[in-house]
């Protein structure tokens, strides 16, 4: 895995063609993602939050190094664990607070919560509850970029687990038959909830996993922000070429547990702190230090900037306002017709 | 508007010509449609007319496939999906019931999902338990998905391009046995609105509430029974769900019977739930209990005299009939 | 017999417990079942007393899993299948409906197989729209499965050490919120009958017919209504199907009252099916109309407010006795 | 693949360790196949069966190779294509016959059909309607076998077009994590139903559909009976000694339509006819001539009996009897309870 940071890093991160103002702003979003979900741990273990939350804390630098490597109109397919590839891709704390506070305000009026956050004019297709779920979704959104010709392409983040699913070979085969501008992005963050990922597969070349459906498969550093970038890159570029899909695997560590309260009776203490020395927002801010990209006072700036912007964002949400009673049955169809008749039916 | 004759396929296959004309987002994806222009030659000609870019074949893989309409779907096409046999969609689910049905509310209402998904149901082809389903009930019991079952080649166009331009997604299900079956279709635009009844015919005596080939036979029995002096009101909902009670209703309390007549599995079935709501509203309006004619709760059997025996005939529905009248 | 306090979680462990000891054929698979004890804590010491190859963690892929287990009960294993949330059943409908539910019929009887799928439905824990639904309709619709759904830890023991014994596909529903809720539960081998109602408050007044965990809002319901001279008397199916509706319509024409309460969604719900038997058997006996509580035909909303509205609560199994008494 | 055909031609046979009756019993098998899928053409054509029948002339030797390679106490799945699969494994034509002409006398009862011939004692774990249906159950057999400790094997028959489906992916997966003693084997028979199986796949290396999981995975020549033995049977023993799973893919051509009563419009005659010269049975036999393993005089003989045979078959079958009407109600349930309970509720 280090050989690969290595190659970001010192000279070869000019080669990426990155301003000064893009590598820190990497460090921005990374560092707003894992503010974002302590302060969400804080909250939900405060008992504001009901349901599941996941979170992100320790895969920032997957949704910041790929979504960075996206354009606005691209589409994203996100996973219970989304808030991380949401927040990368653009949307506002303070609506996705709001969300998973369940507010009127927040991305889905507070119907769908912390796995559905959604926003599709920014290109998100949702968070998904079901492990797999945004395959499909991504697919198909890739589909309609080749059949309306336009050059968009979709990223689709999903965990190690759901490489098992069947729904990932299924669309892998179609997106490569047809040349499908879609990446694969499996994060292996070494666990699917409580069972170490290493122990439901047979082997851990999983970038092989691209093999059946002739697409390149890579298997990268998760932790390294700007290999992730460089590589996301590389196969957006090729998709968008119509060159058709890519499979990337990034290895990285769920520093948190599954969901905030999950007690890791399975996992050590040890192992937790061994995968904390490669955490990748601090890293990050080490190698901006030592490649003299940005000094500490750039970034202790931006770091009080985004205490503030979290800080905000829930004030917003706290304050804001549940939906009415009556929305409850708003909604299930997008065809006013049908909503119509299903309100009438109510009566 | 002009009226001609047209088989239950060919009307459905105008309704697809029609709306991809329309509307170049509309498109056409499942397994052997385009080349061989689908197992039931529904959409034959079209590859010829809109390209392969339009007219997808794909591999089989149910899941995968309704998935990419999904994500056709919230991205701004409109899939017209093609699922074999109904039983199929037993693979693709997920597919239907986490993702399509849920998207629009899950996301507060930000999310049009505009695919429809066809297929077809009914047992009487000798093709045993895994292909002669009539599956309908799993979606009709599921919020945010539109049902439909029609038994006309007139209904099957209008209520497919309806559901074309619907903007939630719509469960299209078609009847193996009937695609022969010629009807008249009005020339030109037609569109039958989603959420309609239809009086397949007017009667006083009994009302029969029946939906896609049951209609047929309800439409046949009806014929028999007037030769005896039983004058049947058949209603088709046509639209499963969102069901017309209204005019369900209406008839119920104009004839004061009614028998209810679906290919569904009798337990928890469609009958079941039209028998609930007429009880709900109107009750009190019935000179006799209402009866109910479904298949039985078993696999389709292959050999032809037990399967047969398995889903409603023409004769349980006279046979119903006459013990309420 | 002994009885000692269980919660509803113990208890299910201690059929599986018992179970295993009993039959070495009979084995669990599932996600994080072994190692982790069971995302609810269910497996919890199974894997330290029968080591992994009778507690089988898998990877997260529902209908392979299952698939597996289908094929393990034909040749001679009995699984009990953990799918985590009843959700996630529809990734593995093809295998529970296609193959598990057909083959005997298919087979012509020749094939035995004893496979249960234990799973969680219910809402009310702000899981929203993908992890809080109650389908059991979709099995109890088609024909070759078992359906439980137990509302008391004895039941939920009894229930599923009959369903391991079965040589049917069961499924299991157990619901998420009461996993703590304590009960009695009689020491030494006990088993209830598969297709045998209970009642679970002996009442004269007005019969409500409840499942899963609504029996335990009814049971409060009752309480409640008691102390305003309503006396309730609560039927508890149990077995959804086969459903015991002797049982009930015993009940139902003491009482000549009844209120069905269920978390599924109301649309071709179980109380419809549930009315429309009554309908049939017994509507002569009855007072005042059915009355139905189910869950609203939309997909569960995240916020607890709405939540809440979504599903039967115990003040609206309250109005609707009230509204029948 | 004529390579492929060499590699047991000549000298090389002797390698198989076969006897000669072995060798023959072989031709006679395949050509019992040949000749009872045409024969049940026929009845079909004259309206004596219903629903549909998918022949499977044309890939004898996949299904003889295969299960030759197995034991009485293995167990095999099948597919809607799947009368070779029975008959090699042992089943009665009569009672095969019977099944599809919709009998009591049948193996089903006459409530499954040709799609659901299954025989537990003989180790056919049933054919299936579904495409890609017998893998789960496959792998679950294997999964017994494991579990029992047992050395039994499960051999799962399936086209080309079962590949696609999800469950070949989440079953190869935990079959390799597992160490299943499951041979997948898929029949590339140039279609799947009226579409060109080539234009399905990204690409034709099917063998490579092993990769993601690690085992094995083999193409090879499916109209070559010996080598599908020879391949089997390694895979077999392999599986046997608890080393896992292997994936074979046996190219072949399906020679009839997809069912009978297909109009094969999306095909030429030419590519047809360049198919049947490589016909596996009339091969076959004259590899047995001209390898001096049998003279045309045992092959004319057996030709007679097997003749024999299916026309008892047909007689059989044709005399049989329709199941009972009120057989319409039994074995829902295996549970007898159950059955009882489902009975009563009939009445
Ligand atoms: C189809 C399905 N099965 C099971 C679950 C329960 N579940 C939620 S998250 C999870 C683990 C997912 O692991 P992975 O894909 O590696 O994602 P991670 O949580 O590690 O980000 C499981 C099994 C689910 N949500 N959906
Ligand atoms: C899940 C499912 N989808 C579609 C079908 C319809 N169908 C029956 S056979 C077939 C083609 C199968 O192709 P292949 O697997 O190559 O088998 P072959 O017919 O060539 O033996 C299809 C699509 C089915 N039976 N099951
Ligand atoms: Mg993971
Ligand atoms: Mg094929």
């Amino acid at each position: 895995m280090s050989k690969s940071v290595n190659a970001v890093d010192g000279e070869a991160i000019s080669d990426l063609n990155l301003t000064t103002e893009q590598l820190v702003e990497f460090y921005e979003k990374m560092y707003t993602i894992q503010r974002f979900d302590t302060e969400t741990a804080k909250l939900y273990q405060q008992n504001l939050i009901q349901g599941a939350v996941h979170s992100y804390v320790g895969q920032e630098a997957v949704a910041v190094g790929a979504c960075s490597a996206l354009r606005q109109g691209d589409y994203i397919s996100s996973t219970h664990r989304g808030h991380g590839h949401c927040l990368a891709k653009g949307l506002d704390p303070k609506r996705m607070l709001a969300e998973i506070l369940g507010r009127r305000t927040g991305y889905c009026k507070g119907k769908g919560g912390s796995m559905h956050i959604a926003d599709l004019d920014r290109g998100i297709l949702g968070a998904n509850g079901i492990v797999g779920g945004g395959i499909g979704v991504a697919t198909g959104a890739a589909f309609t970029a080749r059949y309306k010709k336009l050059d968009f392409v979709s990223l689709c983040f999903f965990g190690d687990g759901a490489l098992h699913q069947g729904i990932f070979h299924e669309c892998a085969d179609m997106a490569s038959l047809w040349k499908l501008p879609v990446i694969y992005l499996s994060e292996y963050n070494c666990f699917a909830e409580f069972t170490h990922s290493v122990k439901t597969f047979p082997h851990l070349n999983l970038e092989k996993r691209a093999e059946p459906y002739g697409f390149p498969g890579y298997r990268i550093d998760g932790n390294d922000v700007l290999l992730v970038y460089k590589t996301v890159k590389q196969a957006v570029d090729r998709a968008r070429r119509g060159e058709g899909p890519a499979l990337i695997v990034a290895t990285c560590y769920r520093l948190e547990g599954h969901y905030i309260g999950d007690p890791l009776t399975y996992r050590t203490r040890e192992e937790t702190e061994e995968a904390r020395t490669k955490e990748p927002v601090s890293a990050y801010r080490r190698r901006l230090l030592k490649n003299e990209i940005a000094g500490e006072e750039i970034l202790w700036k931006i770091e009080a900037k985004v205490q503030k912007t979290i800080q905000e964002a829930i004030d917003f949400a706290l304050s804001s306002p549940e939906p009415e009673t009556d929305e409850l049955f708003t909604d299930v169809y997008a065809t006013p017709e049908i909503q119509t008749l299903l309100l009438k039916g109510k009566k | 508007m002009a009226v001609r004759e047209l088989s239950y396929r060919d009307a459905i296959k105008e309704a697809l010509f029609e709306e991809m004309r329309r509307d170049p987002n509309v498109f056409c994806i499942g397994e052997d449609i385009a080349r061989f222009g689908g197992p039931m030659k529904v959409t034959e000609g079209l590859l010829q007319e809109f390209g392969e870019e339009r007219v997808v074949d794909t591999p089989i893989a149910e899941a995968g496939f309704v998935g990419i309409g999904v994500g056709a779907a919230m991205t701004g096409l409109r899939p017209v999906v093609e699922v074999m046999y109904n039983d199929f969609l037993l693979l693709a689910m997920d597919q239907i019931i986490n993702q399509a049905a849920k998207a629009s509310y899950m996301f507060g209402g930000k999310c049009k999902m505009p695919i429809v998904v066809r297929t077809h149901a009914g047992a009487g082809r000798g093709n045993a338990a895994q292909h002669s389903q009539s599956l309908w009930m799993l979606f009709v019991h599921l919020p945010g998905v539109i049902v439909m079952a029609p038994s006309t080649p007139a209904d099957a166009k209008g209520l497919l391009k309806s559901a074309i331009r619907a903007d939630s997604p719509t469960l299209f299900f078609e009847n193996k046995l009937i695609y022969g079956m010629k009807g008249p279709v009005p020339e030109g635009e037609h569109l039958v609105p989603i959420g309609k009844a239809d009086i397949k015919r007017r009667g006083k005596d009994v009302t029969i509430v029946s939906t896609s080939r049951m209609t047929v036979f309800a439409l046949g029995a009806a014929e028999k029974l007037a030769a005896e002096g039983i004058d049947v009101e058949i209603v088709d909902p046509r639209t499963l769900k969102p069901l017309d009670l209204d005019t369900v209703l209406e008839s119920v309390r104009k004839t004061k019977r009614v028998v209810i007549v679906d290919e569904g599995c009798r337990t928890g079935g469609f009958t079941a739930e039209v028998a609930a709501r007429i009880m709900d509203e109107a009750l009190d309006y019935l000179d006799a209990p209402m009866a109910r004619v479904a298949t039985e709760d078993t696999p389709i059997p292959y050999c032809r005299k037990l399967e047969l025996e398995a889903f409603p005939q023409e004769r349980d529905i006279i046979a119903a009939v006459k013990k309420l009248a």
